[in-house]
């Protein structure tokens, strides 16, 4: 059941095998019934056994909000921090602590409108992080104001004649943010959702998965075109790394590239197989995965999910566990009580008797 | 050359100010290790524009450097300088008033021309209308001289004349008769890579030095002799300095690594700047990018097992407000380094003040107690960095170090501590379970040691441990979420408790009263420390009586302050604040603490107290007692 | 049907508690609703928990509406209800401490599963092992008897269970003999756009009506006459609505264009949706990505010259500090509404508290006073929006306006007043130049009004006044940067003097001392106005003197505060708040301003004070008089 | 001289002709002799004249850092604000005040590191701001330490071991936060950073434009490359909409798009010119610009400058203004005294005789 994470190298293993049941606290849930964030608790309970990671190594550090009650129902260390500091204070604990695993979980209003300079920064630094972006496009936990993810015109208990703001599109902000990783998946795809959790974990550095989640009270039914069978076939792109992009039920959309660089949406038929873009995930350049992006709707009508970037590139925390290393490492070990005598009194000493 | 005679004088305070391109800083820094090496007390005051290069000749331009030496202790870096150093008119116009009549007076004559002049709005040149007359003034050609001696050089007509500074340093060293092994030294390590301008550089100095001999200018030079003061081995350190030392220290005297998280900030930066080089000593230091998250990455460290630290000024502060209370709320151990500056607002980011301890008292939402320490003098700043991790990790709680702009620049003599003598600030983590719930052995993190209040420090990694803390009111002992009416009164009132705790672990109020007559008492906070004790010392030396104490913690305060306090007819509280109307910062938390009727002598310029003022104040309140 | 006999009552106070599912907030709201058109006085006090939907039938999930009517002139929501509804058995447990004995409890009978009292560790069925005897209780089938009532409509089960809460407001109506038609009307409107439900809430709301009428559990039903208010025109308000008017309101008095820069947050969000619905009144409500941009857009529209505001909880004036410090030093007009809840850090959002006030005067770096109001009741909150415009334009100063979790979703009567009696509220902004330098007219934007000391509004836009201002400390008048020690000395005295100006144009303390005998004072603020009233006639009434003074004004203080506090041989103060070992957080402020002995009663438990508890307190003190 | 400017006609015009001299103001000018702002002041102040508006009705506000001192110099309404809020500060000017003119100035410390959230908010709703962005690589005023734009590995202050985080393109970044106007120019270019700001003065919604511009104290020749004549036409390219995208002294390196999407750089002899990619500033879908931004190396080997961006789409504050035009407008203008009345009293409402 576990598998090899070379990512989690620094670690320590579970000396027992787990199962979803081990991380499960004796806390209530509280959540409203039908919550999406039911189906995403579910998934990362049943998919941290894999990791086989002893459990006192994980960490979950949460925000405010619906979404960041997560930590309290999850039988590992965990903190509900406050909002939109989570990727901040889990920063310190990641660069501080190499044997641990480091899960954030916010919401799109933790994530991207208070806390959007941290998240930001933690995706340029490359910090060791997973960050879990429960997207439902509304503030739930104060009871349904828009987000930076509704989508323009939406009319909610703050903007009753409609929001005036185009949404920001979380995997482009990511993306144009130097991001190392990005994935997104649904709630309700439980199987779609484990296989981007699984390649956040295998990946070094900090990876956002966005999980398009449903507030059945204050926004009900935002991603119903990916998840009602009439429809999602058609409307949802499921990237592969390797596969040439297409989508609908018999794979009969696809797209090609068009000379001003965007993606053209095509009928597979009508264009010889060679020209359908195929979806190349570890391309250092993010200009394909920037443009993966793009096909997302707001509306849904296209949505592209899995991951749509994975790259190795320096690791925050790696690097400054490197400075420290050679610093001590030079003379044999951190500096003990000597060095430290020596370092007070510094070169222009004088004595008095 | 036969050298001149030498004349003895106990105490000197020089101030070299020119413009900010002009290297007073180094300036004064090299004579004062200079005079530090030569085993004078000592204390520095460097004040300097916001502005990295204000325009050349402007008065806003002007950044200066004052010392103060003396053959026995001094607490202050003096209220008037006995020499000047002027390198152009507006160095001259902006500090002339600081001066008692009969001062020495050195000036770089090439730049009074009448452009500078004017720039400064001097009708005339002062060097001949007759209006320094009071002075002692030395006109001395100091960029032209310079420039001639290098003329050998390959080097820039600028860049030989931005030696100058050296040759002002090797002509005051001659004046004073420091020992020059170390400047020279110095020059040598810092230009290493440009072997011209090195050498110009020590022949600047050593010509400015030759010159003192040779001048008829100065027909005495001057000898302060070393001060006695306590035995030991001493060093010249800054607070900054000091305090980037004390946490290093505290890290290794507790076995914690140190994690410092910080966003660069005047007069802060340079904590930053110190920690960022001892990687030796395992220190990491985060660049963040902004002050919350610089205290929200040190928070996750500290939850992570580090003795952790944020460091930042006033602005800083306020943005760090509601993390810093999350902190409070998880209950871990945060050192918060405050170096204030004038404010409000941006203010004044190069000048100090006092002004950020009801900020740090209250400055969160809800009832968030933090205990709070604050360093009396640049040394003293390792001292109390010590105290507040001490503090923090005894009582898991975050601790806010009020240091100030002067503290941190300013420097003075400090004997070096043996490592071994240094508190021993081991911590416990929990490693086991602490409860039985439902018969079964359990964590419970908000479970108390019946002493601090401190609940387990359970690091991350330990297994059997693992459970969840968060900024939501908690149940007691369980840590779980709680909105229970009771639960929430006594969690409140119980993080108070623990914060009130720490009182029981400090030492009493000390009162210097020598004489033990004294009926006022002088109590400071801070880097008032220096000037208040400089004035009681002229006040008893004029025959008077007075008390001084000086609280390191502000928070809570020494359990017998209300005592001592009532022991005197009058409190007085001088404070770089004014208090909001209630008569200073630190008045207004003792008048409502203990009904004292503390009364505030309160200033905000940006600059510490004249021990003059000071003393002229004391003497006053002690000759109005009935 | 035969109606029952009616019996007269008083007042009453109601309890309705059930699942955070159950609509018991709309089931209060619409009683109220009631109540009110009926012309009772009244006060309610709404208690729900932070999660949108806890999980069902726990007690962390309960959420209650409790209200108080009566026919003549009361204060609070009442300490213990007469009546409880308890929709499930968590609502029973978690409500029954409150009761006295005798009171009456009306319970969902269908609830009372064994599994829903296992969920909140009943052992037994409270309705059936006696432990209820001292109460009065009324089983009533509710789910099943809507669900009954409901068979015939096309709607799903769930759906028709979702009406119990329809017939338990019509049971309740009946019992209190309420109007009806304003809640038909609003069923009607709510649910247009799906008849089948607006039918079934109608109809459960019937049949619950009938129900009282028909069983024999109510023998009589009640009325609570008409109170005799004060003549006028009346409606029921909560604290945030009243606040949103006073703001919409000043800015027509103003004349100035309304500006909300806003982060949604409990339990101020209701500004920003309420203010968000007036455009009609050319209200702009900007939803900003946190609370630091939500401050710094209303700074910036003040700039541009709107009555600019912002409005925010505990955690989010923390996050606002430095910029109301930008505002301090760019002294321009700005509201800040602070809604306080429970802390510290996300404490408990939906609970109360007064723990902010502190935070409020010296949560700023550097000394950056701001003058602070304060409402004491729901409808208060409409004359004290007023009033923190009126402070803010004048002196251009932010001022903070600090409400309460209680005042925000409690409500009361109010008499509406008429537009033209409300003050008049007109600035001046800067149209010609204010100097002369060098010869020429010139705007100087900080040449001060010499009896407010407010500098002026000079907008972009207006010719001729173009000029610059900064966070830095600036010169007097010139407003150019400025390091001038003497200058900013007298800038801070300045804007400190400024926000003391407003004492002058504010009324004397108003005391209530009915019988002119009293020696204990019960000084107070904010939204414990009426417990401490209620407290007080409580008092009065049992033979003992006692006055009461609450302030609206917290900086500055009415000028003769400290005269009103030295009448008085005893200050109590009660406050939701623990002021940090100080006593209290107003009591702090009193004790080191006039050094009085204010006596703090602190409570922090997210409720506010029981009438009784605090009459208890009161009489205690005045008994302990020497 | 004076030009007409859609995007400015809700903007008072000058009365009279105006010239660089009528920008200035008296205050003396206190960055250190040498340094790239002077260049980017003189060149706005005689820029201004050309947009032909009221002196009284342009508004600059800036942040803190040497850059943020602007607002000081310019004879027009200035707010020197605080660090990293002065895109929200002018959101709100903006929002509320559609007769101004309203520019921010901020620094790579101020706008992307402590300001990062502001920034990408005002980029993402399009508010009506120029926002005129120094990048010096560096924190100037805070005298020398590495900010988000400085290289990886950048020894300074507070990294004398070398920094450990990859910079943000800001560019890229814009781009990501859906900017519809980005650019970059150089402080030593006069005549481009005038293009520019032309261009973005022309522009409705908020307009980025990133400006090198030298630290010479803290970071001397940060942007030598593009600046000395002997490297300069090898390493800049100059965007030009419509244009090929060409660059070297004889126009001799050009880019072609490769399979994965990324733009392959190319010798213009060496493909057909059908072959060149042709820059389209306008394009809606920011994918072209956003390659074109990862064209720019850290290292300066390679560098655009020019407008990567321009769109129309809508802009916050028209918006905010149509939705209160319609809710006044309907009953002719803003409600007044009677409707105040009727607001107050609500629809349920009781009489005490
Ligand atoms: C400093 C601060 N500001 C505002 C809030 C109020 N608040 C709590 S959660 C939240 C937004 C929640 O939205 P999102 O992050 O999308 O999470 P969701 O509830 O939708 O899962 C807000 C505004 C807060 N707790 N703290
Ligand atoms: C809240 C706050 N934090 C930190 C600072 C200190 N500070 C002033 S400017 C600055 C960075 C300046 O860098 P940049 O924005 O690149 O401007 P530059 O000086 O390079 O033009 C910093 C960190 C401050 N003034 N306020
Ligand atoms: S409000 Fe929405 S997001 Fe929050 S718990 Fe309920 S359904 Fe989930
Ligand atoms: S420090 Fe650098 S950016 Fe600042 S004024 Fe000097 S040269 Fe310019
Ligand atoms: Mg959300
Ligand atoms: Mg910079």
């Amino acid at each position: 059941m576990t598998q090899n994470f070379p990512s989690l190298s620094l670690v320590p293993k579970a000396r027992e095998a787990q199962s979803a049941k081990d991380f499960k606290t004796d806390q209530e849930v509280r959540w409203c019934p039908g919550c999406g964030d039911y189906a995403v608790l579910a998934a990362v309970q049943s998919f941290m056994p894999e990791l086989g990671l002893a459990r006192e190594n994980i960490v979950f550090v949460s925000g405010i909000g619906c979404s960041s009650r997560f930590p309290y129902y999850m039988d590992t260390f965990g903190m509900h921090s406050i909002h939109g500091r989570a990727p901040a204070i889990a920063t310190g604990l990641a660069a501080s602590r190499q044997d641990l695993s480091v899960w954030v979980v916010t919401g799109d209003g933790d994530a991207l409108s208070i806390g959007g300079n941290h998240l930001i920064h933690a995706l340029r630094r490359n910090v060791n992080l997973k960050i879990l972006l429960f997207n439902n496009r509304i503030y739930g936990l104060t009871k349904g104001q828009y987000s930076p993810t509704s989508e323009l015109g939406k009319i909610t208990k703050s903007t009753p004649l409609g929001s005036l703001d185009s949404p920001f599109n979380p995997v482009s902000l990511a993306l144009g943010a130097e991001a190392s990783f990005v994935a997104r998946s649904i709630d309700s795809d439980r199987k779609h959702l484990t296989a981007v959790l699984r390649a956040a974990a295998a990946h070094r550095g900090t990876a956002l998965v966005e999980i398009y989640q449903n507030c059945n009270i204050f926004n009900d039914n935002a991603f119903e075109p990916l998840k009602d069978p009439a429809t999602r076939d058609e409307v949802t792109i499921r990237l592969e790394h390797g596969q040439p992009i297409t989508w609908g039920a018999g794979a009969e959309h696809g797209v090609v590239r068009s000379p001003d660089s965007s993606l053209k949406v095509v009928e597979t038929a009508d264009v010889p197989a060679s020209d359908l873009v195929v979806h190349d995930a570890h391309a250092m350049d993010p200009s394909h995965a920037f443009d993966l992006s793009r096909l997302a709707e707001t509306s849904l009508a296209r949505t592209p999910i899995g991951v749509f970037r994975d790259v190795d590139r320096p690791v925050y925390d790696d690097l400054m566990r490197e400075q420290i290393d050679r610093a001590t490492g030079t003379q044999g070990g951190p500096a003990g009580e000597d060095e430290l005598t020596g370092l007070l009194a510094g070169s222009d000493t004088w004595t008095v008797r | 050359m036969a050298t001149k005679g030498v004349r003895q004088l106990d105490r000197v305070i020089i101030r070299f100010a020119g413009d900010s391109g002009d290297g007073m800083q180094l300036t004064g820094d090299r004579f004062t290790t200079e005079t530090a090496s030569f085993g004078n007390d000592l204390s520095t005051l460097p004040d300097f524009p916001a502005e990295i290069r204000a325009p050349a000749g402007t008065l806003p331009g002007v950044s200066a450097f004052q010392l103060h030496f003396a053959d026995h202790d001094i607490m202050t870096p003096g209220d008037r300088p006995d020499v000047l150093v002027a390198m152009n008119p507006a160095a001259l116009k902006a500090n002339l008033d600081d001066l008692e009549r009969g001062a020495d007076i050195i000036v770089n004559t090439d730049e009074f021309t009448k452009r500078n002049l004017t720039k400064v709005g001097y009708p005339s040149n002062p060097l001949d209308d007759g209006s320094l007359e009071a002075y002692n003034v030395h006109p001395i050609a100091l960029t032209s001289m310079t420039v001639e001696a290098l003329k050998d050089f390959d080097i820039s007509k600028k860049e030989a004349e931005r030696a100058k500074n050296m040759f002002a340093l090797g002509l005051l060293s001659w004046l004073y008769n420091r020992p020059t092994e170390g400047t020279l030294a110095f020059l040598r390590t810092k230009f290493a890579r440009s072997p011209q301008i090195m050498e110009a550089n020590v022949t600047a100095f050593e010509t400015g030095w030759s010159f003192g001999e040779t001048t008829e200018d100065f027909s005495v030079s001057y000898e302060v002799k070393p001060a006695q003061l306590a035995p030991g081995r001493y060093r010249n350190i800054s607070g900054n300095l000091a305090l980037s030392y004390g946490l290093v220290a505290a890290a290794q005297r507790s076995g914690l690594p140190l994690f410092l998280g910080s966003y660069p900030i005047t007069p802060a930066s340079d904590i930053l700047h110190e920690l960022s080089k001892h990687k030796r000593f395992g220190v990491r230091t985060f660049q963040a990018e902004d002050e919350i998250a610089a205290v929200g990455a040190a928070l996750g460290a500290a939850y992570g097992g580090s003795l952790a630290v944020t460091s930042t000024s006033g602005p800083g502060l306020a943005l760090k407000a509601e993390t810093i209370g999350l902190g409070v709320s998880l209950e871990l151990p945060l050192i918060v380094v405050n170096v204030q500056r004038a404010g409000p607002s941006t203010g004044m980011p190069t000048k100090t003040e006092q002004a950020d301890l009801l900020q740090a008292m209250f400055g969160r939402n809800g009832e968030a107690p933090v205990p709070i320490v604050a360093p009396r003098s640049p040394a003293d700043c390792f001292d109390t960095a010590l105290e507040a991790a001490r503090i923090a990790t005894t009582f898991r709680v975050p601790v806010i170090l009020l240091s100030d702009g002067y503290l941190a620049n300013g420097s003075e003599p400090w004997r070096i501590p043996e490592v071994a003598d240094l508190p021993d600030l081991h911590v416990q983590f929990a490693t086991e379970t602490n409860a039985e719930v439902d018969g079964r052995a359990t964590f419970l993190p908000y479970v108390r040691d019946s002493a601090t209040l401190a609940r387990p420090w359970a690091l991350p990694g330990t297994a059997g441990l693992e459970h969840r803390i968060g900024g939501i009111e908690k149940a007691d002992r369980t840590g779980n979420i709680s909105y229970d009416p009771a639960n929430h009164d006594f969690m409140v009132r119980t993080r108070q408790a623990k914060v009130d705790a720490v009182a029981a672990t400090i030492g009493p109020t000390e009162v210097e009263d020598p004489s033990g007559r004294a009926r006022v008492l002088v109590l400071g906070w801070g880097s008032t420390y220096g000037p208040i004790g400089a004035a009681c010392r002229r006040v008893r030396a004029a025959g008077k009586d007075v008390a001084q104490a000086h609280l390191r913690h502000l928070n809570p305060f020494p359990a017998d302050l209300g005592e001592v306090l009532r022991r005197y007819d009058k409190v007085l509280v001088p404070e770089m604040n004014l208090g909001y109307g209630f008569g200073g910062q630190l008045s207004m938390l003792l008048r409502a603490k203990y009904l004292v009727d503390a009364v505030g002598y309160n200033q905000v310029r940006g600059m510490p107290f004249k021990a003059d003022e000071l003393a002229a104040v004391i003497t006053t309140v002690t000759e109005d007692l009935p």
